[in-house]
């Protein structure tokens, strides 16, 4: 509570000090007349003393308030009588401090409360305050110094806007890097399990395996039974699947796309356009009750009437209503290049007196091909990490199959299920998911490179 | 030099005393015949709104079979919005609008009936700013003939492309890199490119919009000659601003002001005997 | 923290967090955190150390198993209190609008099994295709059963009693288990996959509503969503009993399993409620016949067994190391 | 005199019959082509119109609520025997036995002990509460015979609601024919009716689908994404903006790229187990709260807001960027002031739809422990709580009938949701959007 | 008219012989002096690639204080790439590389601890096709000096403004219409708000990449003057292909060929009495 004032405290200081530095860097050169001396523009200044005010200030907050708790707590666990702590597991004298924390806030105690524990609240409620005054101290003083320390270095020659923008510049850096530390933290939270999956079954067997069926694996004295860990299956389907949703998706999103760009009137795409987005934002559910209640037993009619054996659960329907919701990820992006794409090129093709469908397919598509096939790229991406519509509609049977009226499972599908079902501690059906994961990023991966590779070919640059 | 800059000088001041004397100008009728014997487009009384500006107001204006027509005027006078009509270009543009008649080979241009996709096809246009395609050197003119099928197979293609390159003098600058993208192209490279691109189709009119205005002389010198080839067969309106240019390649001129049509003649009769005060000034201030 | 923490099985959590809701308002507690991860989910968390962190209470829709219990005690958390609460019926249903049905523990077993007895003494991969096949006196339908996949604790249950019940019912297979136990559990607990059994997720209101779709497909679900769409579903009989409350909780029902609790001492004391919501949970009023939990489909446990877990439950004794 | 205007041999005829020979089949092609374009527009309305009528035809009916009106005497002596209207003692008060006893005398012949328990089952176990509120509110009432409008039961609401079906055989419903008796009587004297549900709108999570509110779930959305979106947006942007624009073009850019888009294929539960290995158990974030929910889901959205970023950006003509730089602005002043604006609508349909994800997502919220049964509706960011999706995902399998409606009702509210926290970007994005 | 086709056609193919002579030519040492009494900027043996095709080949060439210099040369010889070089607008172009040393008054500006955005401040540049931003007309011309800091206030920006804009002789089209999208203007209103966009900032050399190429002859008369006016202050260089415009405002002039610098000196001499073959043929081809 105390932190979002202190929060704003810093925010004012900041404020001022912008306003501040701003002023001194006009005072030296002189006056609003000699601004022209100045390096930069007055607001770099401005900012410059700003985030010098600011960023050490919240920084050290972050820092206090992320370990003040547990200095507190060491404090306090360490000024209990001897006779309180000894011979209580770490966690037990976790459970403890957390009843003196409840005591100290007023919360419901569990037991009774002995002197030495209400001692210790009191103790732990004296260091809070304490902590709390010293980091209003520390931050407000580490704010104005940070301002002063900026308002001395504010001179006509500095380089105001470069320090800003350096700061700027590493912070997107930090956030570029964000994605890597994601990929090095995904990889690392399965490998190691991954490992200890290879240890039990054999990756031979894994990657070529032909039979998917975790529940002969179940029991321990079965670990490994062949041909139970076979993922062929599962990437068949998740390909099945991922296919027909792209068939659906593709064609609805971009023709979507193009025609709301290109033909449809202002107000006609600016309210399909947002209406279309919504697909992409009903939950999962919702889908997977729509695939398996109504498109899959409509498809099994429509089956049964041409007299074709239609699974109720078929990797059809899971695809199809996959391919509804992946939908905007197609449309709304697509359409976004689409429309980027500058009206002087519309004009060089129809001066030469192509029809506007010419248009749009020789030139307008070429041009736009990099942002198509990135947002083509992200729908096959969602198509592949979806599991609600598969395992509501399509089951979680791992068929071998070609057949898409049959019932088919994605690597997801068996990631989530074995992750949610279930576990038992280092099974292998448990540690299947690991090493699942792990298979599934590789390939797509290599998928990747191989579109990128693609796309930088076809690329096509305009002006 | 300090007599040029004088010179100069003058001829600025005349220029815009010249605009504020537009503003009260007398309803203008367009000096000299706007007619042809033997019309390909006719237009008549042409208006052109941007919104609730007018860009051309009134303006009546033949182009004759076999004949280069080229357009002059200050900056921003509405030749090439005028030129956009001929083509249907101004469609594309939001809150255009165009009233009046504009026929080709007698059929009006705005009928419903009539197909702009037709129209285009015989109407060529070569726009003000080079769009090359961002496609490579080759698709760029081979696109136009492709979308038209007006070649049987690749051969007949190539060579096409081959005579078209030539003809807006870029062959040889180019024939060793037909496949990479036409905009690494120089500035007049790309506006050679568009030139080709657009003869390619080979249409009936072709309209240019200051086709030489990133050429170096030489080049000129090819577009040039180019049109007078072409003239032979085609009817072509040229927009520029080199006097020298106009009187070289056309027969006829139309001088525009403001969005008025101001005079229109025979192109050696315009630039030694203008009509006009406007027209007058305008030539007179000559030293593209 | 000043709630409880419970996490635990699917199957228990609409019981516990009727509890927990009910603790919440009626004492001066706070209202429990349920989470629903699963037995063995609930397991790890639990079994993961003693400390605010840690879950409190964790629900399982089967008994802790040996290889759980070590890894509570490897973690320290030395005594658990094990409170079974109850039954819950593994339903065999089909739409109203078609018969009813009633199966024999063999029918369920032949129809389902991967491998089935071949008549001369071996095995063969199951070549029923319709019940009919399996035994002359079903019907002429395809066979068609909706059940949760192996990864679901109700897979595991159905395994164990339906499908080793049916199957020791074969005189053959009974010998095997004594000549060669790793053949006989194999036999008996695979489960066909090559399209009779379909493993549908584990949403039981979604297979409910698809034997509606498909009156001749047969679905496995607990027994609280037979009893919450009785105008929908009707459960088949199994070796001539009906899924009812009755027959469960008398144990004539043969494929019921027992649900519990488990209750981590360490943190009784320490956790302000613990004791608080075990007797909200084994009071008369929550779990009896009668009780909230009944109307939520819980099975309750007989009369004296009920008294003698509450008992013990209220007193936190700490149970046995499990045998396996 | 050349191969243009002469007709030689290969090419006969001129450009205008061939065209002309050839438009009509070209028109045919625009037709189809634009048929097509306007199908699938149409298409995806007709999708969305459907599933739209599905869950509103499901759920509309759970914004009413069976209410019961009886007179209820709330005796001095019963509820404030001290007449100190303490707060305290009206808290303590019994207020079920009130109703309980006020419907009895509605029905005086209901005597046996099961049949009276009966009875009051069509009361739900949360109209005391109501009740209670009600007098504490308004403690004047204390000692009045009021007509209250009091909660009935799940079942009865599904009965009037007509999702019991009455006419069943009385095994094959919930709901005893001794009841529907009862009720068919209270209806006559117009003493049932169906009400605005506003516990709906006001409650936590509950185990009674009468008593149950999207609130809680609500909160613990708006927080999680008020931060995802918080973290998300300067973050994809930032490092869209770095690597399309600043990053030197290198393998290692390239392998950044590669990695982004591959990230957008992770299965959406790994971003929960990296959330549970790295913000739960390293760096001890509160489990079940919308802080680590928001963590979770910023991770798992970025690749969507970064490619789409990415996509905008690479759309911008270059001449732009020169214009700027021209004159002397620094390439920092370029971006933001030039390229950003251009770029904006692309970039905004990515948060778009990464946000509409997020809201959507559930997979990865299973292993950061909010699955989870929370009554209280969340105040903060660290406060446990659920999020509308797991709402939605628990109540979908839940065994109790009031539930269907509910979950409908629910995915309504998350739709009203999107709806809201798109339209101001939809708005910000029509503001950006031009040709040039 | 007849003649002057031959004339053009003679040209033409003289213009091509001297393209195919280029092939073989000896190492190109440029002939004329290189360098100026009182320099602004210094390039020394400056190569350009563009991936593997080089565009400037091993020019040495000063830029003088006061002084306007002209750059002529068929189309695609490099002049645009030479002149992108002199404010490193060449580093936003993927694959371009840059040697040799340029300095702005003594300073390497290829310098690691030069900064560009001061570089481009000091030297501007008028591209070759004219990019206003999409924004209004006001803000492309304020936005210069907005971001430099160069006014207090709105009053003097307006003026800036205004006087930015008279200069580029655009004040009086545009001035009702200020807040209006620069992208709607015609062609050349569009190159004058370029100019006017550069001029703004008031930098010390100003880079033109062929600046009247869409001006009629008097907008071209304001921006020639207003470029003699400038060279009071600043150094300016200037594409063009009109050699009279070239005669008329610079006073030293530079001729290049497939990226060599053929030939620099006194624009006098240079038209009056060229040294190279090469220089002499694209001379004498005069007639733009
Ligand atoms: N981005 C680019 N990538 C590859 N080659 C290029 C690029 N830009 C220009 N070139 C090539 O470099 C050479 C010099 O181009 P430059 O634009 O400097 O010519 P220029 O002298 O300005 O011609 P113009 O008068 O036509 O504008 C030309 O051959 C051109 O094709
Ligand atoms: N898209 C547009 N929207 C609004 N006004 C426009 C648009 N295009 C041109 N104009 C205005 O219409 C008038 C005529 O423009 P036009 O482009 O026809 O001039 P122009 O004669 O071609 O000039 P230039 O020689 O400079 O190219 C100008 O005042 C111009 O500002
Ligand atoms: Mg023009
Ligand atoms: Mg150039
Ligand atoms: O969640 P379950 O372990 O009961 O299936």
């Amino acid at each position: 509570m105390y932190s979002w004032i202190l929060m704003l405290v810093v925010l004012t200081v900041m404020t001022l000090a912008y306003q501040l530095g701003r002023r001194r860097a006009i005072m030296t050169v002189g006056g609003p007349a000699q601004m022209k001396h100045l390096h930069s523009l007055p607001a770099y200044y401005g900012l410059y003393a700003a985030l010098w005010a600011g960023i050490p200030a919240l920084l050290l907050m972050g820092l206090w308030i992320g370990f003040q708790d547990q200095i507190i707590i060491g404090l306090v666990t360490n000024s209990l009588p001897p006779g309180v702590r000894e011979g209580l597991s770490s966690g037990q004298i976790s459970l403890l401090i957390n009843d003196i924390r409840n005591l100290a806030t007023g919360n419901i105690v569990s037991a009774q409360v002995t002197p030495e524990i209400q001692a210790a609240a009191d103790h732990y409620n004296q260091l809070q305050s304490v902590s709390q005054w010293a980091m209003w101290a520390a931050v407000l003083a580490l704010a104005l110094s940070g301002s002063a320390f900026a308002w001395l270095r504010t001179q006509p020659r500095m380089r105001a806007r470069n320090r800003v923008e350096s700061i700027f510049l590493i912070s997107m850096i930090v956030f570029s890097s964000i994605a890597i530390l994601t990929t090095l933290g995904i990889v690392l939270s399965v490998v190691f399990e991954s490992l200890r999956f290879f240890q039990m079954v054999s990756p031979l067997e894994f990657f070529f395996g032909t039979n998917w069926s975790p529940q002969i694996a179940l029991r321990s004295d079965q670990v490994g039974a062949s041909g139970a860990f076979g993922t062929i299956p599962l990437f068949t389907g998740t390909l099945m699947i991922s296919v027909i949703a792209m068939l659906v998706a593709v064609p609805i999103g971009l023709l979507s796309a193009i025609y709301l760009s290109e033909y449809a009137s202002r107000q006609v795409r600016a309210a399909a356009k947002p209406i279309l987005e919504v697909l992409a934002g009903i939950p999962t559910v919702v889908y997977g009750f729509f695939a398996a209640l109504t498109v899959a037993p409509f498809i099994r009619s429509v089956g049964a009437a041409m007299g074709l054996e239609v699974a109720s659960e078929s990797a059809l329907a899971a695809g199809l209503v996959m391919g509804v919701m992946i939908i905007p990820f197609v449309s709304s992006l697509s359409d976004d290049v689409i429309n980027a794409v500058p009206q002087s090129l519309r004009d060089g093709s129809y001066a030469l007196g192509a029809t506007q469908s010419e248009t749009i397919r020789y030139v307008i598509i070429p041009a736009a091909l990099p942002g198509i096939v990135g947002s083509i790229l992200l729908a096959v991406s969602r198509a592949i990490g979806e599991t609600m519509i598969v395992v509501m509609a399509a089951g979680l049977s791992a068929n071998l199959t070609a057949n898409p009226l049959e019932s088919v499972t994605t690597v997801t599908v068996q990631i989530v299920t074995l992750l949610t079902g279930d576990q038992e501690f280092d099974s292998a059906k448990t540690l299947a998911a690991f090493a699942l994961g792990l298979t599934l990023f590789i390939v797509t991966l290599a998928l990747n490179v191989i579109a990128l590779s693609i796309v930088r070919k076809y690329r096509e640059q305009y002006e | 030099m300090n007599t040029l800059v004088e010179t100069m000088n003058k001829t600025t001041t005349g220029a815009i005393s010249a605009a504020e004397l537009a503003k009260d100008r007398p309803s203008a009728a367009t000096i000299g015949d706007v007619t042809v014997a033997n019309p390909r487009m006719t237009c008549r009384n042409v208006d052109v709104w941007y919104g609730s500006k007018q860009a051309i107001k009134n303006v009546s204006l033949d182009l004759g079979k076999n004949e280069v027509l080229s357009m002059i005027g200050p900056s921003g006078c509405g030749k090439s919005t005028f030129l956009r009509c001929l083509n249907r270009m101004n469609d594309t543009i939001p809150g255009c609008r165009v009233t009046g008649s504009i026929k080709l080979n007698g059929q009006d241009i705005y009928d419903k009936g009539l197909d702009p996709v037709l129209l285009r096809a015989q109407v060529g246009m070569v726009f003000q700013k080079p769009n090359p395609f961002p496609k490579s050197i080759y698709e760029n003119v081979a696109y136009g003939p492709r979308i038209h099928g007006l070649t049987n197979n690749k051969a007949e293609l190539d060579e096409l492309v081959e005579t078209s390159l030539r003809k807006a003098g870029l062959w040889d600058e180019v024939k060793d890199r037909l496949d990479q993208p036409g905009t690494g192209l120089s500035g007049g490279q790309q506006q050679r490119l568009c030139i080709a691109r657009t003869i390619a189709v080979s249409p009936e009119v072709i309209l240019m919009d200051e086709p030489c205005s990133a050429l170096d002389p030489i080049a000129t010198a090819i577009i040039e000659e180019l049109i007078d080839e072409l003239r032979a067969n085609y009817t072509i309106a040229i927009v520029t601003h080199s006097m020298q240019q106009a009187a070289r390649v056309s027969q006829r001129t139309a001088y525009f002001h403001l969005g008025d049509l101001i005079e229109v003649g025979e192109t050696n009769q315009i630039f030694t005997n203008p009509q006009h005060k406007l027209t007058e000034d305008y030539i007179t201030g000559r030293f593209g | 923290r000043d709630n409880l923490y419970i996490v635990g099985s699917s199957t228990v959590f609409p019981f516990s967090t009727a509890v927990a809701e009910t603790f919440g308002r009626t004492t001066k507690f706070k209202t429990p955190k349920v989470e629903s991860t699963g037995t063995g989910g609930g397991m790890k968390l639990f079994c993961a150390g003693v400390g605010v962190e840690h879950p409190d209470i964790t629900n399982a829709s089967r008994p802790m198993k040996l290889s759980e219990y070590e890894a509570c005690q490897a973690a320290g958390v030395k005594e658990i209190t094990e409170v079974k609460i109850g039954f819950d019926g593994i339903v065999i249903a089909n739409s109203k609008k078609a018969g009813a049905w009633d199966l024999s523990l063999k029918d369920v077993y032949l129809a389902l099994a991967k491998d089935v007895p071949d008549g001369k003494g071996g095995f063969m991969a199951n070549p029923y295709k319709t019940w009919k096949d399996v035994n002359p006196e079903l019907p002429d339908l395809k066979i068609e059963v909706l059940g949760p996949p192996p990864t679901s604790g109700t897979r595991d249950a159905f395994v164990e009693l339906a499908m080793e019940g049916g199957c020791n019912s074969i005189p053959q297979i009974k010998e095997l288990k004594k000549s060669d136990e790793k053949k006989h559990k194999a036999v008996c607990q695979g489960i066909r996959e090559d399209g009779a059994y379909i493993e549908a997720g584990e949403n039981d209101n979604l297979i409910v509503q698809k034997l509606v779709a498909n009156p001749s497909a047969l679905g496995i679900f607990g027994y609280s969503f037979l009893d919450q769409n009785t105008d929908k579903v009707q459960g088949a009989k199994i070796n001539g009993v009906a899924p009812t409350y009755e027959t469960i909780s008398q144990g004539s029902y043969p494929v019921s399993r027992s649900i519990y609790f488990y209750v981590k001492k360490a943190h009784v004391g320490t956790i302000p409620g613990i004791e608080e919501y075990v007797k909200e949970f084994t009071s008369e009023k929550a779990w009896g016949p009668n009780g909230y939990l009944a109307d939520k489909g819980l099975i309750a446990l007989p009369d004296a067994e009920r008294k003698a877990v509450a008992e013990a439950a209220r007193s936190l004794k700490s149970m046995e190391k499990p045998a396996k | 005199m050349n191969e243009l205007t002469s007709n030689p041999p290969g090419r006969p005829r001129r450009t205008l019959d061939i065209v002309q020979a050839s438009l009509k089949r070209r028109y045919a092609r625009e037709r189809r082509f634009r048929f097509l374009g306007a199908t699938a527009v149409i298409l995806g309305l007709t999708f969305v119109v459907l599933l739209f009528a599905d869950i509103i035809l499901k759920g509309y009916t759970a914004f009413q609520q069976t209410y019961i009106r009886l007179p209820i005497e709330l005796a001095a002596e019963s509820i404030d025997p001290d007449g100190t209207r303490d707060p305290e003692t009206l808290a303590q008060a019994d207020y079920m036995k009130l109703i309980r006893e006020a419907l009895q005398a509605r029905f005086p012949d209901v005597t046996e002990r099961n049949e009276r328990r009966l009875l009051s089952s069509m009361i739900s176990v949360g109209a005391a509460d109501l009740l209670r509120q009600q007098v504490m509110d308004d403690p004047d009432l204390i000692g009045t015979t009021q007509e209250f409008w009091i909660l009935a039961a799940a079942d009865i609401d599904m009965l009037i609601k007509g999702h019991i079906d009455r006419k069943a055989a009385e095994a094959d419903r919930r709901v005893k024919d001794q009841m529907i008796g009862w009720i068919e009587r209270l209806e006559a004297e117009g003493r049932i009716a169906k009400r605005f549900n506003t516990i709906f709108f006001t409650h936590g999570n509950s185990r009674e689908p009468e008593l149950s509110g999207i609130a809680g779930a609500l909160m613990g959305s708006f927080y999680t994404l008020l931060l995802t979106l918080v973290l998300s947006f300067p973050i994809g942007v930032g490092a869209a903006l770095y690597l399309e624009e600043f990053a030197p073009k290198n393998r290692w850019t390239d392998l950044i790229e590669v990695n982004i888009n591959n990230l957008a294929a992770v299965p959406s539960i790994v971003f929960g187990l990296l959330g549970l290995a790295v913000f739960i158990t390293f760096f001890g974030v509160p489990r079940s709260t919308p802080l680590v929910a928001a963590l979770v889901l910023t991770l798992m959205t970025l690749p969507t807001i970064i490619i789409a970023s990415r996509a905008a950006l690479k759309s911008v003509p270059p001449s732009i960027r020169e214009a700027a730089l021209g004159v002397g602005a620094s390439p920092l002043q370029t971006q933001f002031h030039h390229v950003l604006p251009l770029a904006m609508p692309g970039m905004l349909t990515g948060t778009i739809i990464g946000m509409a994800q997020a809201l959507g997502e559930t997979a990865p919220l299973l292993m950061i422990g909010m699955i989870a049964f929370i009554v209280d509706i969340p105040k903060g960011f660290t406060d446990v709580a659920t999020v509308l999706p797991v709402q939605i995902y628990l109540w979908a399998d839940s065994p109790e009938r009031g539930f269907v409606e509910r979950t409908s009702a629910a995915i309504m509210v998350l739709l009203a949701f999107l709806f809201a926290m798109n339209l101001a970007a939809v708005l910000l994005r029509r503001r950006f959007e031009r040709r040039w």
